[in-house]
């Protein structure tokens, strides 16, 4: 009987053995381990830290085509209201040697940046039939305000193709409203469909580096040290690129210059 | 290189390949002494190794020998030579002894007895074992062919029937179906089944030899070798589309036309002989064709009884001698209309295609 | 009472292997198994070969001659073995294998991607080529010793029919996969049928077996038409080919193989010098 | 071992007995066949082998691909989900999860406190549930009884049985006694209720806890059990898959989707297909593996594919439906992939030692040749969605011609692509067909006449025949020609005003319309919104070689005068119009083309090929006797007749003598299911698949008689259209996708009648050549100002009248809708069914009703009156004229809106309501502007109309439009019913 029951017992404490170490495997409750990774996303870029500054002359050789005089019979009430310089053209304006109305812009920001969007708005009057400012330039996301503030119909058609198309009618004098626009694209033009000689030019960026050329050409540019990829745009003649590098607070002289004879492309 | 598979290509073309096969058997038996030592079987052996390795090389010959269902037919290819040889050089042995009158090599172990278990039943267990391993490494090595899903309005050209058949429908071309198809092969089963039956000779019975069963070996061999083995060798590696012949190196091009434009015997004689038409009832068209085969049937054998087969008509007896002659005669006609097609082009002694009846 | 140390010896050495081996041997169940347990004595070694269904295929002793392998090749061995191999394979096979057109093609693609073991259809069809080749050489040598001569006549006629049997069923076997090898090859073999005398309807004498003008011999009821199941390999031909390829020629070949090995004990065994 | 025998002589000796051995040790024994220990060492040999091989077999079945594929899938999914583990884990707020343990434990510890209290409620619960499970279970017996008596009582009242009363009294206790034990329950119930919202006090509070820990950890949880379901510890997986015990719950196998109604076709057979694709593409419908290397990613669009709420859920499609493959392979290699490129095809062969699957018929489409497997399914409608390119193939096809000759599915009925020849002689000379003939692509690049001499098979010297090639194809082109102008009827076209300007006609090509079917020269890849669509006309460059002033003049007047049936619409032309359109088609020549040298007739060749063409039908000897008879000009009529049967012009063009003659192609009805054994690839090293040999023959149709000795009667005679590379891709991918698999009518594309009939009808007529229609077409804006361009049909149906858009497709010129726009809608001489046709078509697009709708608008005085002042207030006229008049002064036509003194009877009431709030939304970029930005449920900008309610104020211009300036009628009169 022994013999027969030492048999018996050793064969069932192997198996055992055997099913012991098949289980395992990680439990299912407990505590979940203290989250590894850094902080969520960059922190915003302060305007402080924007030392460098690029600017210059956007000179404009050859004599600027004569500013067309603008036909405004299709609707008496823009005949009446119109004014000397809202009866012109202001396509090409040229001062003292300058290209007017040519936007300057940074290509691509620095990398791993992100920066507040401005709270103040950006107005576009329409007085006269006519649009002011004529080119402009603002933040993606900034409020676009639009003022009716003549006793005709004016609408506002937004020719985007990245951002969503608007077409706004603002039929009564002193209408007001505000577009959003949440997506860089430059040029982005604006037109009246009732007064086909309206039409205003925008450049919407992610980034705050941009200006419009103003009199005599001039602009200037704060940019936080680095190389950059300037950019000048001009609605009739085209577009000039530059590099440049700014070092800590240096200003860099940048000067672009638009022929009168290559007509934009 | 070009001109070695020409000449291999032209070697292997069916006139010449079934002359030289038989030729090349008859001269082996008559001189077994000189062809079957172990020098000549290393030589023959180590050869045709040599030329299949060699041949590898060659697109078009491994594309047909490395089909999966063609590599048992090249592995007879070298299995049915050893054992001819193995079996002859046995006998050529036995013979000598029995010339020297020394005991077969059989006849000295034949009165011992040993007991079955261990040494048959463990050699036949090891026996088992090696085979199973030699199929396993078979199977694993090659896998069984599956090819289209069966479409019976696609014919393959050529199809070919299973390949232990291809004697058969090699046969085909010289014959009709209803001959190739299903009289011969019976007559090959009934003069198999007959052979212990019209084989009066006492002598041979249990252990190799060649002279003293000459004739049977030889008339065996012949059948076997040339007229079945060779037939399907032939059949599965020579035959392509439109079952026209492909050297072992030549591509199997669909195109390949052979010139095979055959004339029946009434044709020669009526119109070729005698410049006349055909006539028009069939009976009389194919007399010439009727008298011969009654000739060949029933005048050869009355005639070798009295000749060089009297020695057979006396020791068999009229029953068995009648019988193995019509069966001798039956199987030298496969020979004998090969010889005719490839001289005279001949297609049908009697040719009665209305009552399907040709030979 | 005994203590533990030698109780524990006691059990140790009762599980050491000759006794455990004893043990078994000794036990009703193994000896009602093994009447005559390991065959130790010559006596013993005849008893185990009369005692076994299998083994008393053999005789007790047997002649030197006979069992060389220089002289049998061992090749009627080498068949019997593969036709085992064979049946056990196809059995297997049988478990995965539907003979309908709309199953076979597809069982057999099967058995090649994702069935278990499906190598067994490799091991059953190069079993069958080898098979064919070594019936042809057990032909040849008992040929080429003259073991057909009397008193082994009959039992050589029970061989050929083996040998035909055997093609038989690779035939039938051929068309199984279903594909376009199969069916063209049976197409071709089984055309030959057409051209039976008097039974094929494209024979020579067919037209004479008329009842009146009605023909008895067309091409809807003539041999191959027997042999197919209709007039062109279809369904009824696969399925006829299945049951014959896996039941009728398999029982016809085992009953003559019985007779076969039969007649080779009763006509003296193996053939040797007389 | 033998013993030799002394005596000589014949008979064989006898062999001494063997000598007596002990039996014991068997080895020594003389009676032994071989030693035993010889025979050991074999077996021992042997059953080792044995026993490699057995392994070796079974671990050759166990180890395939498709498990590595599965494993590594594995380690994917299980590092995917560590990720989203991380996730969740670092979404948790680690503050308020630790002040919530905090709070557990105190609950816990006020619950030890009152651990007595807590024990004697659970133990009156128990008690009380005692109680209530006895009394439960007489309840339970009484109500058995009531119901069975229940039963036998009503059973007795049917049968009207005489002891009805007394089973009634007996119900009527039973139930009594059934009520008393349910009190009972109920109240014991109530108790047990109240004890436990009391245990509750102390314990609920800790319970309130643990949910909201648990709320917290939820996702972390769920995760953490799927790792383990997918990540069990590598012993666990590896005894699941060991090689025998894989057979009981493996983790890797075989995945196959079975489908209920897709076969394979088989010859003679239905076989059920059965995908196993999913077992090495794990990923396919996991949304997690959109960037997962092959064979693991996603499936593109999920929306469309796959998903169950797609239009192709898998289990009902499968893969290899639209794949095509070996459904039950689980192998790369016999699944039959097909490489996309030749790059793709060098990194297979290496990497997966990938070759051509030689017996497959239904190998795998290649990725870029995909799109043929959708048209099995979606063969009833003109364009199949999200396939561009089997789209363009199929209009190639419609716009080449090919249905000329092959028969091709969906093209059974389709007019002949080429110009009607029977009255050629009146618009072409002989001189310019010959040159023509010879060489179209000279005369334009862009002729889609193709080219039938001078191809690779009869140019040259290969098979040239005495007179070569060039004379023999002269021969050939001048007897066709002249048997042509003999069979063609004359034409005698009114004598047109002739003095047009160039420049106008210019002008009014490239704004009347003409761009939106025809272009002059090459077509700029920017304008290129498709490629066939500007194709559907002729190219018009040169034209000014090829036809007379006059022609052009009646042609261009009104092309059903001169070819009566052709697709060519007629823009209205005035004559002055007409005129300056000829003056400026007459101006484009191809000087080059004419000063070009005739090909020279010679009479050796043309008898070379008369002789030919009789010796078909007759002996040698005789064909030359007839031609001795016969005269040059016989000889060429002869000739020319034969050729253009032989080379079957009547495919595309209408040719007296041959108006009913069958085409001469081969049919391509199931091109797409041909069995690759029955292609013959010559001696071309071409991939060896459909689309290969159909790439090779679209490429150069004549590549397969290279290398092979023909006569030229046996010559290959498809023309060479000179295909662009994509063009030949994109018809091959038509041929291949004409394949014969059996699709059930449930599993086919369901698109309605009415849609898909619309859409054959507009593919037919070009009609995207001018508009955008389902998204898709507007070819003709790219060559035109934006003021001009044809209107966007977006949501045509909802718009429009069924009566009005009925009249205006028939003929265009009865409505004054923008009278001063130059670009004309051509009148296409719909017939009625036609034009029903389009109006169902669009109805249906936005399902609205059909052909009868109602346009009653309900309205009041105090609407109408705030419309008027709105109408002012809005300055509609300004853009929106609302008469008929020229453009006011000043304002420039492209300015103008459509007008407005119409709106009535053309647009449908609802639809305008949806258009006034936003116009974006309808029709993207159009320039009428909303005056309602923020939408209709906000207050409207115009404070002081209605109550400042945008939908009243646009119903009220809406009621303004279509009462008041509709001419005051108070209500539109009874909707005339369509004769549809």
């Amino acid at each position: 009987m022994p013999k027969r029951l030492v048999f018996v017992c050793s064969s069932i404490l192997v198996l055992a053995l055997a099913a012991a170490c098949g289980g395992g495997g990680n439990d299912t409750s407990g505590l979940p381990p203290a989250p590894a990774g850094g902080a969520p996303g960059g922190a915003t870029f302060d305007m402080a830290t924007a030392t460098g500054t690029v600017s210059g002359k956007i000179a404009f050789e050859g004599t600027p085509p004569p500013a067309a005089r603008i036909q405004m019979s299709a609707d008496p009430y823009c005949a009446m209201s119109a004014t000397p310089e809202t009866s012109v053209s202001e396509e090409v304006k040229v001062s003292d040697g300058g290209l007017e109305n040519v936007i300057v812009y940074v290509k691509t920001a620095p990398a791993g940046l992100t920066f507040a969007t401005p709270a103040a708005p950006i107005v576009i009057d329409q007085k006269g039939c006519h649009y002011s400012p004529h080119v402009f330039t603002m933040m993606v996301r900034q409020p676009l305000e639009v003022r009716n503030s003549d006793m005709t119909l004016h609408n506002i058609h937004v020719w985007a193709e990245t951002n969503t198309p608007v077409n706004i009618g603002q039929a009564v004098q002193g209408m007001k409203n505000n577009i959003n626009l949440d997506k860089e694209e430059v040029p982005l033009p604006i037109r009246c469909d009732v007064h086909r000689w309206m039409n205003s030019f925008a450049g919407v960026f992610s980034h705050p580096f941009h200006t419009v050329s103003g009199a005599g050409g001039a602009y200037s540019l704060k940019l936080p040290p680095g190389t950059y990829e300037i950019v000048a745009w001009h609605e009739k003649y085209g577009m000039k690129t530059q590099m440049v590098t700014v070092a800590g607070s240096e200003t860099k002289d940048l000067g672009f210059s638009f022929s009168a004879a290559a007509a934009a492309d | 290189m070009e001109f070695i598979k020409d000449f291999i290509n032209f070697l292997s073309d069916p006139k010449i390949l079934i002359v030289l096969a038989s030729a090349l058997l008859f001269v082996s038996l008559r001189y077994p002494h000189k062809f079957y030592t172990d020098r000549a079987a290393a030589i023959v052996f180590s050869g045709m190794a040599l030329f299949l390795v060699l041949s590898m090389f060659d697109a078009d010959f491994r594309l047909i020998v490395s089909k999966p269902d063609n590599v048992p037919i090249v592995g007879m290819l070298f299995l049915v030579p050893f054992f001819t040889w193995f079996s002859m050089r046995e006998a050529v042995r036995n013979d000598k002894r029995l010339a020297d009158g020394k005991p077969l090599t059989e006849q000295e172990e034949t009165a011992e007895k040993v007991l079955t278990w261990p040494d048959l039943v463990y050699t036949e267990l090891i026996c088992m074992v090696v085979l199973t391993v030699v199929l396993i490494g078979w199977s694993l090595l090659l896998p069984a062919p599956i090819e289209e899903p069966a479409n019976p309005s696609a014919s393959p050209n050529p199809s070919k029937a299973p390949w232990y058949f291809l004697g058969l429908q090699e046969m085909l071309v010289y014959f009709d179906p209803w001959l190739a198809g299903v009289v011969f092969p019976s007559l090959i089963i009934v003069g198999l089944m007959a052979i212990p039956y019209i084989d009066t000779n006492p002598k041979g019975n249990g252990y190799y030899t060649l002279k003293e069963r000459k004739w049977e070996i030889s008339v065996f061999l012949f059948g076997f070798l040339v007229l079945w083995i060779l037939l399907v060798i032939l059949g599965t590696f020579l035959r392509g589309p439109n079952w026209s012949f492909f050297g072992p190196y030549e591509y199997w091009d669909l195109h390949k036309l052979e010139a095979l434009v055959n004339v029946n015997l009434s044709e020669y004689i009526w119109v070729k002989a005698l410049g006349m038409g055909l006539p028009g009832n069939p009976l009389i068209r194919e007399i010439f064709g009727f008298i011969a085969i009654l000739a060949y049937f029933l005048a050869i054998p009355a005639v070798l009884a009295k000749t060089s087969f009297k020695r057979f008509y006396n020791t068999l007896g009229a029953a068995r001698y009648h019988t193995m002659v019509f069966l001798l005669l039956a199987m030298a006609s496969l020979p004998i209309k090969m010889v005719l097609r490839w001289l005279f082009n001949l297609k049908y002694i009697v040719g009665i295609p209305e009552y399907f009846f040709n030979i | 009472m005994p203590n533990l140390k030698d109780r524990l010896r006691e059990g140790l050495e009762f599980l050491s292997p000759s006794n455990v081996g004893k043990y078994i041997q000794e036990s009703q169940i193994y000896r009602s198994i093994f009447r005559v347990g390991v065959p130790d004595s010559d006596r013993k070694r005849m008893l185990v070969m009369l005692g076994s269904v299998f083994l008393h295929l053999h005789p007790v002793k047997v002649r030197k001659s006979g069992i060389r392998m220089r002289y049998t090749w061992c090749m009627g061995g080498i068949t019997f073995f593969l036709f085992l191999v064979l049946t056990f394979t196809g059995l297997l096979l049988m478990f995965y294998y539907r003979p309908t057109l709309e199953y076979a093609y597809v069982d057999i693609i099967d058995l090649r991607e994702q069935v278990p073991l499906g190598i067994m259809r490799e091991i059953h069809r190069w079993g069958a080529h080898a098979m064919v080749i070594s019936v042809w050489l057990h032909m040849y040598r008992v040929f080429m010793t003259g073991s057909y001569k009397p008193p082994r006549e009959f039992n050589w006629n029970v061989g050929v029919i083996l040998l035909v049997l055997t093609l038989l069923l690779s035939f039938t076997g051929y068309l199984l996969p279903w594909d376009q090898l199969a069916i063209w090859a049976i197409t071709v073999g089984s055309g030959m049928a057409r051209a039976t005398p008097f039974l094929g309807h494209e024979g020579p004498g067919a037209a004479l077996l008329t009842l009146g003008d009605i023909p008895l011999v067309s091409n809807t009821s003539d041999a191959r038409f027997a042999l197919l199941g209709g007039r062109f390999v279809g369904e009824a031909a696969l399925l006829r080919f299945y049951v014959l390829h896996c039941v009728g020629l398999p029982l016809v070949a085992g009953f003559l193989m019985a007779i076969h090995f039969w007649r080779i004990r009763r006509d003296g065994g193996i053939s040797g010098p007389v | 071992m033998s013993s030799e025998s002394p005596n000589g002589g014949h008979k064989p000796p006898i062999p001494t007995p063997a000598k007596k051995i002990p039996a014991l040790n068997i080895e020594k024994r003389g009676d032994r066949l071989y030693q035993i220990d010889h025979l050991h060492k074999w077996f021992a040999i042997s059953s080792l082998l044995l026993f490699v091989f057995t392994v070796g077999m079974i671990l050759a079945d166990y180890s395939r691909d498709w498990k590595r594929y599965q494993r590594e899938f594995n380690r994917l999914s299980v590092a995917n989900t560590q990720q989203d583990m991380n996730q969740a884990a670092s979404a948790i707020d680690r503050a308020r999860f630790d002040q919530l343990q905090q709070q557990l434990q105190q609950a816990q510890a006020g619950q030890v406190q009152n651990e007595a209290q807590i024990e004697g409620i659970q133990d009156q619960i128990a008690d009380l549930q005692a109680d209530f499970f006895a009394v439960n279970q007489n309840y339970q017996f009484e109500k058995a009884i009531y119901d069975a008596e229940k039963y036998e009582y009503e059973e007795a009242l049917a049968l009207k049985a005489s002891n009805v009363e007394q089973l009634g009294t007996q119900l009527r206790e039973t139930e009594q006694g059934m009520n008393e034990y349910k009190a009972e329950v109920d109240k014991l119930t109530i108790e047990i209720r109240n004890v436990t919202a009391e245990l509750n006090k102390f314990v609920g509070q800790r319970a309130v806890i643990q949910t909201e820990v648990d709320g917290m950890l939820g996702d972390y949880q769920r995760l953490q059990l799927r790792m383990n379901a997918l990540n069990p510890g590598a012993v666990v997986t590896s005894i699941r898959n060991a090689p025998v015990l894989d057979m009981l719950a493996p983790s890797e196998r075989v995945n196959q989707i079975l489908l209920p109604n897709l076969f394979y076709e088989h010859p003679f057979k239905l076989v059920p297909r059965v995908d196993r694709c999913t077992t090495c593409h794990l990923g396919i419908d996991q949304p997690a593996f959109e960037n997962a290397p092959q064979p693991f990613k996603t499936h593109p669009q999920m929306d469309l594919y796959l998903a169950a709420s797609s239009a192709h859920p898998v289990e009902q499609f499968g893969c290899t439906s639209c794949h095509s493959g070996l459904d039950r392979a689980v192998d790369f290699q016999t699944a039959g992939h097909m490489p996309r490129t030749p790059e793709q095809r060098t990194e297979w062969e290496e990497k997966y030692g990938w070759h051509e699957e030689h017996y497959l018929e239904t190998p795998m489409f290649a990725m870029n040749n995909i799109e043929a497997g959708c048209y099995k399914c979606h063969n009833a409608s003109a364009d199949v969605p999200n396939a561009p390119s089997l789209n363009t193939g199929r209009d190639l096809i419609r716009i080449y011609g090919c249905f000329g000759c092959h028969r091709i599915p969906g093209y059974e009925n389709v007019r002949k692509v080429g110009p009607d020849l029977s009255t050629v002689s009146g618009k072409l000379s002989k001189d310019w067909v010959r040159k023509w003939l010879a060489n179209p692509k000279a005369f334009k690049p862009e002729a889609r006449m193709p080219q039938f001499w001078g191809n690779s098979n009869n140019s040259g010297t290969e098979n040239a025949t005495p007179s070569g090639w060039d004379k023999r194809n002269a021969a050939e082109i001048n007897a066709i020609t002249e048997y042509l102008f003999s069979k063609s009827r004359s034409q005698t076209l009114p004598q047109g005003r002739n003095g047009g300007s160039a420049e106008r006609g210019k002008q009014l090509v490239e704004s009347v319309g003409c761009y939106g079917c025809h272009a002059i020269g090459p077509i700029q890849e920017a304008e290129r919104q498709s490629q066939t669509r500007r194709k559907h006309g002729y190219n018009l460059a040169s034209q000014g070689s090829k036809v007379t002033a006059n022609w052009i003049f009646n042609w261009v007047k009104d092309p059903q005068q001169v070819w009566p049936g052709t697709k060519m619409p007629s823009l209205r032309l005035t004559d002055a119009e007409a005129a300056d359109v000829t003056a400026y088609l007459t101006s484009l020549k191809n000087t080059e083309f004419d000063s070009q040298a005739l090909p020279q007739a010679d009479a050796a060749a043309l008898d070379e090929i008369t002789v030919e063409i009789l010796r078909a039908g007759s002996t040698d000897i005789e064909a030359r006797q007839t031609l001795a008879t016969m005269t040059p000009e016989q000889k060429t009529l002869f000739a020319g007749e034969r050729l253009v049967g032989r080379y079957g012009c009547f495919g595309c063009h209408t040719i007296p003598g041959f108006e009913n003659a069958q085409p001469i192609g081969t049919e391509l009805t199931v091109a797409g299911s041909k069995l690759i054994s029955q292609f013959d690839f010559g001696f071309l090293n071409i991939e060896h698949s459909r689309s290969g040999w159909y790439e090779a023959k679209l490429k150069d149709p004549r590549i397969f008689d290279v290398g092979r000795v023909k006569r030229p009667e046996e010559l290959l005679k498809m023309p060479n259209f000179r295909f662009s590379e994509d063009e030949v891709n994109s018809i091959a991918m038509v041929l291949t996708s004409l394949v014969k698999d059996p699709v059930p009518l449930e599993m086919r594309d369901r698109t309605t009648a009415a849609i898909s009939e619309g859409r054959l009808l507009v593919a037919e007529k070009n009609c995207k050549g001018c508009h955008l229609i389902e998204g898709a077409g507007g070819d003709i804006r790219a060559t035109m100002d934006q003021a001009m361009w044809p209107p966007n049909l977006a949501t045509q149906g909802a718009k429009t009248q069924p009566m009005w858009l009925h009249t205006f497709v028939k003929d265009p010129s009865t409505t004054r809708l923008r009278p001063w726009l130059t670009t004309r809608m051509p009148t296409f001489h719909f017939t009625e069914q036609e034009s029903a046709t389009i109006g169902r078509y669009f109805s249906a697009l936005d399902n609205v009703d059909y052909p009868f709708i109602t346009t009653d608008i309900a309205t009041n005085n105090e609407k109408l009156q705030a419309a008027g002042q709105l109408f002012t207030t809005l300055q509609c006229a300004k853009c929106h004229p609302t008469s008929t008049g020229p453009p006011p002064p000043g304002v420039s036509a492209e300015d103008l809106a459509p007008n407005l003194m119409i709106a009535h009877e053309r647009l449908r009431p609802e639809w305008v309501l949806n258009w006034l709030v936003d116009p974006q939304k309808i029709m993207p970029g159009t320039r009428m502007p909303t005056f309602f930005p923020d939408g209709p449920d906000r207050p409207s900008p115009l404070t002081n109309f209605l109550g400042a309610n945008v939908r009243s104020q646009i119903e009220a211009i809406r009621d303004h439009m279509f009462i008041t300036l509709s001419g005051g009628r108070r209500r539109p009169a009874p909707v005339t019913s369509t004769n549809d």
